[in-house]
């Protein structure tokens, strides 16, 4: 076990599974040389060596669909996208291509690459270094897409990840990079996809969150045991599969469901778990279910404190919803 | 376009990479059994008996000249009108056909339309319909491949029109900082749907494209099988060698529909298509061909018999074929299912079980 | 009025707005010369010219990268992209810069351009002419994402996505491009954006449902009225703007709700929906909120018949949600 | 790259299209604006009182000398580097200050990060972050104009590393193909962050890819000012006379590091930064300023003064600005406001009035 922040979490998991297996490579822009914009490959291409851990030219399209071509022949490329804003000029090969490859081949080419990226606000990004655009991947069949929140999380996910054998969108929530810490396990050890983290329990309300939404969530829980409301909060880890069980069976319990995200609330994945729980879970519900999202405009720069669901809109909600019905 | 001076390659002109006499005629009894199967394929097509068909009439010693230049081991990346490369691969026509109808007996599981295959076993990547896709995934195998110390180079096939695609810069751009070894095998065949190639860019040819990224364009004329087998077993050796990727642009025409969705009346003339007729290759072919001693028209008239009736065969075994399980759609999503598909799956299940819906 | 075929309503629309105004034009691949590979823009080039109904190269990142360009320089650009499915090479210059070049200028740029795109499956075109992936429209702020389902909807749509200020995503239901014909206007008429249309009235249930997924879904009314369940009937007709008023009042007056739609069912547009009413009318609902869509597969070849929603799951859904509660 | 032969076009050396020599002083006193803006803000940016800043230092004779050879009228597509080219436009450096704090003085409405601007009275197009985008938008921009028979030309502005974008491809094939009155400015500063411009792609020169456009391209010194200037009067001259676009590579070097958030010294040596300083378009354009009869160094002395004090000036009264007005973020996403976002407009005031959200 070692202290470490979530980024230097996923730098480890990255030289995990690069020392396990000379298949696994990495490639993306500013990884080698540079480290990495935010450092997750820092000393990679030092102990590696630059044929593993690939500075690439200025092509998130060309990043992708190399990798895709590496993962049919039998490597385990893991690709960075700089940013998840930057990821559409790559979003042909991912949602035609890496997604559909096992599909549409019957079975024979299956095409294993990890897109990782940084995503989400708080981080005065403004429009472009901000946005959290998961629900694309969720609705594109045949991707797997992972939000780790913690850093033994992003740890043993990202080594799962790597070690699967299907396309995965690893989305990294830039926003607790460095400020988000925990004893992370040395060595290699997994953890499995569509299992979520009761990341705490209770008995009157369900609070669902992923990625850096679960830290104002958190607290938002803790003030409400104040309040006497004992919220359970549910960390899906993984959108794609998704713990559908875990996640029914708190709200039969509670009967109560706040869903929080930092994406737009129109058509966000928040929605496909409301719809969810209004289709299996609908005669356990005794209020209704909100959605604590960012604001259905792009995302702004000078306001995003404004935007971005804090521990204090989502404990309003909690606070809604725990006296409704 | 019929008049485009073409620019041979030195290199290409060299003899040590032609196609041995011994091969020209198993080279032509391809040809013949690709016009064949775009004779009955069209026909079949007409008759509803398959949805869709994309001929490759008039590309046929471009395709077959290129894929007897390749060994084995190499990876091909095709679009959508590959059948010349798929056959000279060694893909079954029954294996076509099947995949043509969807049955039981299509290794893609009716997944694609008809065209769209692939076969791991001959290494023939297998096809998606966006274009330009399959030009960066050809780079990364070939990078993979030279990771694994493999002798293998990889093709990517593509029209005049994918030029113009993000990928085709991503891919050529990749290619070239890394030395992939990688061919770019791109059939200008003059059209992109109705779009000539003469709107498609500006540039005087489509192979000197591959100056922008540091490396070598020749053009060759598509028609002619010597030449493109020529040219293409020079760029394998090159690629092997280390020397890098090399873009290929071999000139023919479509003589055909883009597809069967197609009427090119509304884009072309009959003039232009039957100037370039009289550049045939399988005429061409055939014309090296009857310069062997001993061979006799007969012997050609044998070849047409016995494509349309290995097609024929075929064809009968595939209609024979059964439909594919109902629920195989929803497999081959992920390698396992995930509790979302199986409960999706059980769904499916009680709908055919109630008489829902229908096999 | 006449009668028209969907497709040829289309036609209509684009020929009304362009004669009505210089400033619109056309782009697109095999648009001119050839009319369109669907016959949309048939005859166009020949009455306006190939300054106005531009084939382009074969870059659908182009097309809609330069259209944007006119747009705000003042032009009034229909960009025509061949499939849906073909869309992605220009996700990047539609999510990053359409959507938000209005926002992100403070007003000062606004960028209308309509992006027309057949849509859908049905038409036995296996993986890469079938996708109905409008959700992902609908999740980017910025965008205003219309589906007709008649030729006259078609062409009142048409004529006012062109008038208006903002980027339309226009997506037409190929399925019915010729198999759904309807008396259609002469001249200029305009459909509003954000208000559905009740297509049946009913009391039992609501089915809501847009573009091809109409026909199926009246049908299966008509058959539920056989039963003696009175469905109400509501296309949407808009996405983004939702006409969310008459939604929730059908809702309120039914209790109970199946949704319609095409696309996969994971992160689809009818979650929004679903989400909605389970903030918004969870009182009134009677039973489960159920959606009828596409499988969380690619969209496959042969077996297309299964993976779309027909009239008998329709009907089926229903019957299991007129039953219930 | 510091000794990269520089390739003069023949048409770039004709005397017709040079600066006036009038015109020199203004153009380096705008220089010296903009490196005092970039010492103003860097630390600015260190003191925590703006949160990003995207220097140009190196590169202000490049984008000088571009800006001065446009007519108002015409439209300039930046990227988030090119504050020479805005403070030739005439945008006042209020207008920028305003908008790196985001305050209710930006006319952007605090949306985007610093650098990230946009002035429509300034014919100057709001920069995104995403590379490469505005290059087909320039394309289509300038075939509006065109059409409108205006006598106007675009600019696109981009890097080395966005030469590998996909718009880059599409931009110039469509302005190739339509022969759009557009100039592609290309400032080849070397790196794309830690990637060096050896690396990026393995032509010979960025310039020559618009060969592969079946158009001209150009490489010019870009710490030259007469140089820069003459290239960029001569592809106007060009553009409006119908003979289409011109591909433009100033060459040029990023001083200082990409960004705020970048140390390049975790990617090149002071030695190289040390021998592109020698070349400082500033020093360079002084020394030529200083041949004229009467230039003294007191006046260059008081060029700084000047800028600096303006600045200043600015900069407190930035500061005084008043924030923006809390709900203002949910304007301008639509022409008028959806439901749905009227709906989230009373849900903020709510969330404001009970004091769940703050200012
Ligand atoms: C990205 C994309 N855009 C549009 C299409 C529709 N489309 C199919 S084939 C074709 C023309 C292709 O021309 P070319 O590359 O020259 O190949 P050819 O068909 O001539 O062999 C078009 C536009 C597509 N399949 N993919
Ligand atoms: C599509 C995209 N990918 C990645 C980035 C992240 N990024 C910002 S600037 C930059 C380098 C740009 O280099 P260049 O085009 O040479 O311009 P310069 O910054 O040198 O002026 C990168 C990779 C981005 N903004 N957009
Ligand atoms: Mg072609
Ligand atoms: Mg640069």
């Amino acid at each position: 076990m070692t202290e470490l922040t979530l980024v230097q979490a996923v730098n480890r998991g990255l030289a995990e599974a690069m020392r396990q297996d000379a298949d696994v490579l990495l490639l993306g822009e500013d990884i080698g040389t540079n480290g990495g914009v935010f450092r997750a490959t820092e000393g990679l291409q030092k102990e590696f060596g630059a044929e593993r851990v690939i500075d690439t030219p200025l092509s998130e399209c060309g990043i992708v669909g190399t990798a895709i071509g590496m993962a049919l022949y039998g490597l385990k490329p893991v690709a960075e996208i700089q940013f998840l804003d930057f990821i559409y000029p790559a979003f042909d090969q991912i949602v035609s291509e890496l997604s559909k490859f096992r599909y549409r081949s019957g079975g024979q080419y299956p095409c294993h690459v990890v897109v990782r990226a940084p995503y989400g606000g708080g981080i005065r990004g403004g429009l472009y270094h901000s946005q959290s655009t998961e629900a694309f991947f969720c609705h594109t069949a045949g991707l797997k897409v992972v939000i780790p929140s913690t850093p033994a999380d992003a740890k043993g996910l990202l080594l799962t990840a790597i070690h699967d054998e299907d396309p995965v969108m690893f989305l990294e929530p830039k926003r607790i990079y460095r400020s988000v810490t925990g004893e992370v396990p040395d060595g290699d050890y997994r953890i499995p996809f569509g299992k979520a983290r009761i990341a705490r329990e209770g008995t009157d309300l369900t609070l669902v969150a992923y990625g850096a939404m679960m830290v104002p969530t958190l607290a938002a829980a803790e003030r409400l045991a104040e309040d006497g409301l004992s919220a359970e909060v549910i960390d899906l880890r993984t959108l794609v599969p998704l713990d559908e069980a875990a996640l029914l069976a708190s709200v039969e319990k509670t009967g109560r469901l706040v869903i929080v995200h930092e994406a737009a609330r129109t058509a966000g994945f928040g929605a496909e778990i409301a719809a969810l729980v209004a289709e299996k879970a609908l005669y356990s519900l005794k209020a209704p279910i909100l959605r604590v999202t960012g604001y259905d405009t792009p995302f702004p720069y000078a306001l995003e404190h404004l935007y971005l669901p804090s521990e204090e809109r989502i404990l309003d909600a909690a606070r809604q919803v725990g006296r409704t019905g | 376009m019929a008049n485009a001076t073409l620019t041979p390659d030195a290199r290409v002109s060299s003899g040590e990479f032609d196609l041995p006499p011994s091969a020209w005629v198993e080279a032509y009894r391809t040809m013949v059994l690709a016009r064949a199967m775009d004779e009955r394929c069209l026909s079949l097509q007409r008759q509803g008996r398959i949805g869709f068909y994309v001929p490759l009439e008039g590309q046929e010693a471009a395709q077959v000249g290129c894929a007897l230049a390749l060994d084995p081991k190499d990876w091909v990346f095709p679009a959508y009108r590959e059948l010349g490369v798929a056959l000279v691969r060694g893909v079954p026509i029954q294996e076509l056909l099947d995949q043509f109808i969807g049955n039981s007996g299509d290794r893609l599981k009716g997944r694609q339309m008809p065209n769209h295959y692939g076969y791991r076993a001959q290494n023939f990547v297998v096809a998606s319909s966006p274009l330009g896709t399959q030009i960066p995934q050809a780079v990364g195998a070939a990078l993979a491949a030279r990771r694994r110390g493999d002798a293998v180079v990889t093709v990517a096939f593509f029209g005049d029109g994918s030029t113009s695609t993000n990928d085709f810069h991503a891919g050529l751009n990749f290619a070239g900082v890394y030395r992939s070894p990688t061919i770019f095998f791109c059939q200008n065949n003059q059209w992109a749907i109705s779009m000539p190639r003469s709107h498609q860019t500006m540039s005087a040819t489509l192979a000197e494209k591959a100056e922008a990224y540091g490396f070598g364009g020749v053009v060759v004329d598509g028609t002619d099988l010597g030449q493109v087998y020529r040219a293409v077993a020079t760029a394998r050796a090159r690629a092997l060698a280390g020397d890098g990727p090399t873009l290929i642009e071999a000139q023919v025409y479509r003589f055909g529909p883009h597809s069967t969705s197609d009427d090119p009346k509304r884009y072309r003339s009959d003039a232009e298509v039957a100037e370039w007729r009289r550049r045939d290759p399988l005429l061409r072919t055939k014309e090296e061909i009857m310069k062997t001693p001993g061979w006799t028209e007969a012997q050609d008239t044998a070849l047409w018999t016995e494509a349309r009736s290995r097609i024929a065969e075929a064809w009968k075994a595939a209609e024979g074929t059964p439909p594919l399980p109902p629920t195989s759609f929803l497999d081959d999503v992920f390698s396992e299912r995930t509790p979302q598909l199986e409960h999706q799956r059980r769904e499916l299940l009680g709908l055919l079980e109630r008489k829902v819906v229908h096999e």
